[in-house]
């Protein structure tokens, strides 16, 4: 908490650059729009070049276990360009999620993630809270086979494996074609990070770790998982700005370009405001995570409460200053719409993250005026 | 004319023409040359020069006869923008041509005004026009078009001339939906479905007798038009929750487990907005029926966007790990809006259409400020040049 | 709640016009400036003018009671044009408060108040909010007289007799020169609207309730000031935008009106149409509580939701667009600032009235998930 | 010039000037005169030519030697504003007369810049300076301007030519503000307050041996004074809690009487808010550290007004019956503002100034919108034409 570095580091700058090119080069607008509606819900050609050859799988991952040695602050950077290309890959799932899951398991399994080879994806809802309980819809039979259900789990139909909550608590690996498992997708909001209902009918599973480690892991998975989403919700808002402000310049309506009413100037000037600090806190969160700082809770807390809502303002807002293009399908405004929307419920809403950070910051919600009511 | 011989006219076309004996048409064709259409319109062309106040007590009687109505909602079009322009400004013969098939529903209309260049600022659009002989041939495009798919007729406006300031080169026509050269595309909006069209003119040949109003007058006979647009807005009366906000209170009350103290804080918040929207419109109809119908319409709709976008985002929110899901993403072509028989994400998504659709939240304030509270215009570049020489 | 009367009504025009020349001739900005520091909180001739020239502090008092026999409706557009002028009268104190306690005691000292002789004050906190406890800081000694104290009384420098709720539950009248009584006037933020702490010292008084009789007098007597008070804040919101364009059509920056500028013609007409919303729930109030509607209570809450933060919106955009002058003690901006504010917390702040509000139309305020944390 | 030539040079002042021993002027005279006043300033002129950079070793040395300093809260427009300004367009003798008393706070500067007709368009200002032999006549009157009354000297822009158009027709001068004709009013602000003055010249004489930039060049030279004014904005470093939002957590800790759920909610909402501005701030200061400085020091003026006054106004709703009371209207005249010392009312009002002062946050925005967005000027009618022809 004393000295964060809020900065962008040249190196962080260099893989933002290199993301970007491929992004840019093989995941255009048209391409996230053309796959929407098909029944491959991840650009796996795309996710290789960013998994194996660019080694994004495994920034967070030590280089013993196979990974890269870095920290979550260049998964962050990762995740912001992913928010501004909503390219439709399983990074989240995978890399943030199952990764961070099975790191803290000290889990072999790590490797192949790390590598881009293989993906997994952690069964939990998208929507569970850091702090919240281990989910166990998951039972373990007497039998040592696993049989359950677990609804919401984000790019589950990429995964070759499931990291699952069980009773116990526990932690098992499963592979995605053992009998029993079906991944039953639902029609997301945002169709370029789909969800999946994921069941297991007496389904044989390896144990990676039980009791209070097995839900440190999830715990810590979801703690990382909600800081660095931070980081994505920057890079949404960053592209609606962009785009909006590019949009606004060229657009004429009475004989001059749009951008230059005063009303419409002042509104981007204060959303262009709300990003600078949110951005200082979704880089606050990476730092804190990475630093693995006593003050992580509150740094991953307060970045959802900032950037989650600012997403969805700056979606919203690019969508009305487009006019009616900005609400036509072929126009990209509304994959940034329907993403942000889902990242404001991913892992606890803003006030969710507020009612957490408001008790460990030490301002009580127990209200002595309600209690004789 | 008062609400007794109004009531008499209602037996005669009743005794006349049984309406559960007499089909549909038949009966529609009949209630319009009774002049019971729309009473406040001319003798012999539905009405019978009445008040407009005496219209409900038509309509009343009529329904308590179960006579068939004319399925208002699906051609909106014509009943709120094209009758009242083709009456203040049509030739007799268009008159006599149009309204009859319009208000029986036989024929549907739609308006080809918006263009990908010409969304707020709609003088500066640029469908051409050119005179040739008897006939007008029109090329452009327009969007944003309700019913283009189902309409016989679509009310137009395209260029005439080009080398005089925007607003005095438009003119106004009736455009044949089934001519030659008039090609409707679905347009797909951020829902999945497509409610709206673009609508492709290749040198469409439009008759000069289906002009309405003089050559170079047509922003005025627009202007009309849009009028009774803004009129048609905000008009009804709802009961207290009848809206969206019915919806949100209502899974409020069933699903305790999604309730958190924040959440409770805002849901009341919007509820209490909702009531106060509600009640304006309550004082705003009041002030009509008084005959005092004061500037507080302009800000309905301005108001109604902002409520329903905040409350359809409230309620995804709300909703949490089912706010993740979405009803259907299928390209659908729905011929009405029904926000609350969808999804919160349907809802959520097709609010944002709200502030856009009919004037733009940003011009209605612009309206507000200059008309309600006098606010000087801004310094304006575009008015005096010609339209060819305007920057875009 | 079904046919409510939102509108003005020819007598309630009248009756407008009536008290805006009043005020507008005697009671200029300049002149309740001039006041403001002044040991004369009130101005008593003004007063004077309007309670017994024009009859304002008897309209709501039945004619067999010495007043007009009107209704609060005609009350509440009577404090519109007070939000507008800020003038200082003991209209709340007085007019609305202690004779709506009195009506609802039958006591006979309504007449004088009504005929506009006599003022009075109703001896609780201005904070005290609809439905909460009668608030009990007297008691009722065995000799019958009364002591103890109650802060934040308005108006109460003005009164020459208080109307004193005391444990029992009981309603005392108390005459400001009877032994004991003192009236400490406090630094208000709101001087045109002054505050006092009255205390009581074995003071005689006269019993005018006692019980549920004396409570229900209280509470309505909160009811009505709070439901009246959001046609004051309509007023003061008024006022504010008016002035507000009035300035920026006239004030040239640039070359150009300031009025003239988009973004603040954009903030200008949403403060109008959030004063059109806002004036509707304040006519809705004034109607249910002329009526004694079922729907009495919501509309009160209802309004205090809407019309509180609206008039201190209004006379914040007052301030900022008036840009530096409305920052001086010289022009009248912040005397509307200071009334708003304090009218924020006057019978409870707007989020209090959303919270009973909630509890009335049923959005219960109880969370399962939080009972077991 | 390094940090350890320099600490040499702290050496040496000290040694010659046991600062225990030393009369508090006498020891800043020496200061100034051993170039360790601000080390980046020339040599003789409070400086040694060294890196910025350098200037904290010298404070840090300084103070822990119990060196008394300059008490720059006290004489922050004549170091902020006037000596950067003397340093860039002075003359030699300028230079020499004006900074050393300056810098030692032997003589306080205040600024003449805003007038009633000329605030967010400040090049619109009407004070006129006529030549009269060597020296200028200056008639106007200026507003906001604090520290008039203690002030020896002014800078001030005038204007000295109506015919040109607005920025092309102002001089920028050193005003003496005890020569006859000068007279300070208190302004008195809605806080009680009188920090500003206003301050009215009626035919003061400037000798033109006071001109600072050629004639008709002071707008640009205004404008050196006007960047460095903003940079001096939101410089300092605070910790968690340290600003307005430390007073109301405080508050909420310690009177658990005064909680409602609502309250909660916007509290822990103003607290993160409060939190991700001084991150920002925070990151700010890193981008300087490092070089790169960004642009986001342009809005850090305009979300701590913002937050300031959203947190002041809860407050005052926080503490409910408290916040009927005010601490005190006596008029005072501080000589800095302080907001934690004072109540909530006063808070609340004083903060209301934040978005005023110093730039509106309204220009804020447009500055944002344009130098950082780079989002179009809107069209101007006041730039090309004279002076005295605009509307105002």
């Amino acid at each position: 908490m004393s000295n964060p570095d809020l900065l962008y580091s040249e190196v962080e700058q260099d893989l933002r650059a290199s993301v970007r090119a491929v992004l840019t080069d093989h995941c255009p607008p048209s391409a996230v729009l053309a796959r929407l509606e098909s029944d491959e819900p991840c650009d796996l050609g795309v996710w290789r070049t960013l998994a194996a050859e660019l080694g994004v799988a495994g920034l967070h991952v030590p280089e013993d276990r196979g990974g890269h040695g870095a920290s979550v602050r260049e998964t962050a950077v990762v995740l912001e360009e992913l928010g501004r290309s909503v390219a439709p890959v399983p990074f989240l799932g995978s890399t943030v999620l199952a990764t961070t899951a099975l790191l803290a398991c000290d889990s072999d399994l790590v490797g192949d993630l790390a590598a881009g080879t293989t993906t997994a994806a952690l069964a939990i809802p998208l929507t569970t809270a850091p702090g919240s309980a281990c989910p166990t819809t998951v039972s373990v039979g007497e039998d040592g086979l696993l049989s359950g259900r677990v609804t919401s789990v984000v790019d589950a139909r990429a995964a070759e494996f499931f990291v699952v909550p069980a009773t116990g608590p526990a932690l098992y690996a499963v592979r995605a074609d053992a009998p029993g498992v079906t991944v039953a997708e639902v029609v997301s909001l945002d169709m370029t990070r789909r969800i999946a209902d994921v069941s297991l009918a007496s389904t044989p599973g390896v144990l990676l770790a039980s009791g209070d480690r097995a839900e440190a892991a999830v715990r810590e998975a979801v703690r990382v998982g909600a800081g660095l989403l931070a980081s994505e919700q920057v890079g949404i808002a960053e592209w609606c700005l962009e785009e909006t402000v590019r949009y606004v310049k060229e657009r004429h309506q009475f004989g001059r370009p749009v951008g230059s009413f005063q009303a419409v100037k002042h509104r981007l000037a204060d959303l262009w405001l709300e990003l600078v600090c949110a951005r200082a806190t979704a880089r606050y969160a990476a730092d804190a995570l990475a630093c693995g700082s006593p003050d992580a809770d509150v740094a991953v807390a307060l970045a959802q409460s900032e950037c989650a809502e600012l997403a969805v303002r700056a979606a919203e807002e690019a969508i009305q200053l487009h006019g009616g293009i900005g609400m036509t399908w072929e126009h990209p405004a509304h994959l940034a719409l329907k993403r942000a929307k889902i990242d404001q419920l991913a892992f606890g809403t803003g006030g969710e993250h507020r009612m957490t950070l408001g008790h460990m910051v030490h301002l009580p919600m127990d209200i002595p005026s309600l209690a004789q009511t | 004319m008062d609400a007794e011989e109004v009531r008499g006219r209602v037996r005669d076309l009743l005794a006349a023409h049984d309406p559960l004996d007499t089909e549909r048409v038949a009966f529609l064709r009949a209630r319009f040359d009774a002049g019971l259409a729309w009473v406040h319109f001319p003798a012999g062309l539905g009405g019978l020069d009445a008040p407009r106040s005496l219209q409900p007590v038509v309509d009343a009687e009529l329904a308590a006869a179960g006579a068939p109505d004319n399925d208002p909602r699906r051609i909106g079009i014509g009943l709120g923008m094209a009758a009242p322009t083709v009456l203040a400004y049509g030739t007799d013969e268009q008159k006599r041509r149009f309204l009859r098939p319009l208000w029986t529903g036989e024929e549907v209309w739609c308006q080809l005004f918006s263009e990908p260049g010409a969304g707020s600022d709609l003088a500066a659009l640029g469908t051409r026009a050119v005179r040739d002989g008897d006939d007008w041939v029109v090329t452009g495009q327009k969007v944003w078009t309700s019913s283009a798919h189902t309409a016989r007729w679509a009310i137009l406006i395209a260029r005439t001339d080009p080398d005089v300031p925007k607003h005095k080169g438009i003119t106004y026509f009736v455009c044949d939906m089934t001519a030659p050269g008039v090609e409707v595309r679905p347009l797909r909006q951020i829902t999945g479905e497509a409610e709206f069209n673009e609508v492709f003119l290749t040198e469409v040949r439009i008759p000069d007798a289906h002009r309405l109003g003089p050559v170079g007058a047509g922003w005025q006979v627009a202007r009309t038009t849009l009028m009774n647009e803004r009129v048609a807005i905000g008009g009804t009366s709802v009961p207290r929750e009848g809206g969206m906000i019915g919806i949100v209170a209502d899974t409020w009350r069933e699903r305790p487990e999604l309730r958190t103290p924040e959440l409770h804080s805002r849901l009341v918040k919007l509820w209490a907005r909702a009531e106060a929207l509600r009640l304006a419109g309550v004082r705003l109809r009041q002030q009509l029926a008084a005959g005092d119908p004061g500037p507080e319409g302009s800000g309905m709709k301005l108001a109604f966007a902002r409520l329903a976008q905040d409350l359809s985002g409230f309620e995804v929110e709300l909703l949490r790990e089912e706010g993740l899901r979405y009803d259907d993403w299928t390209l659908r072509r729905p011929e009405k809006v029904d926000f609350n028989g969808r999804g919160a994400g349907y809802r959520y998504l097709r609010a944002k259409g709200n502030s856009i659709e009919g004037g733009t939240s940003e011009i209605l304030r612009n309206i507000i400020a200059e008309r309600v509270l006098g606010l000087p215009t801004e310094p304006r570049t575009d008015s005096e040049r010609a339209w060819k020489d305007l920057p875009r």
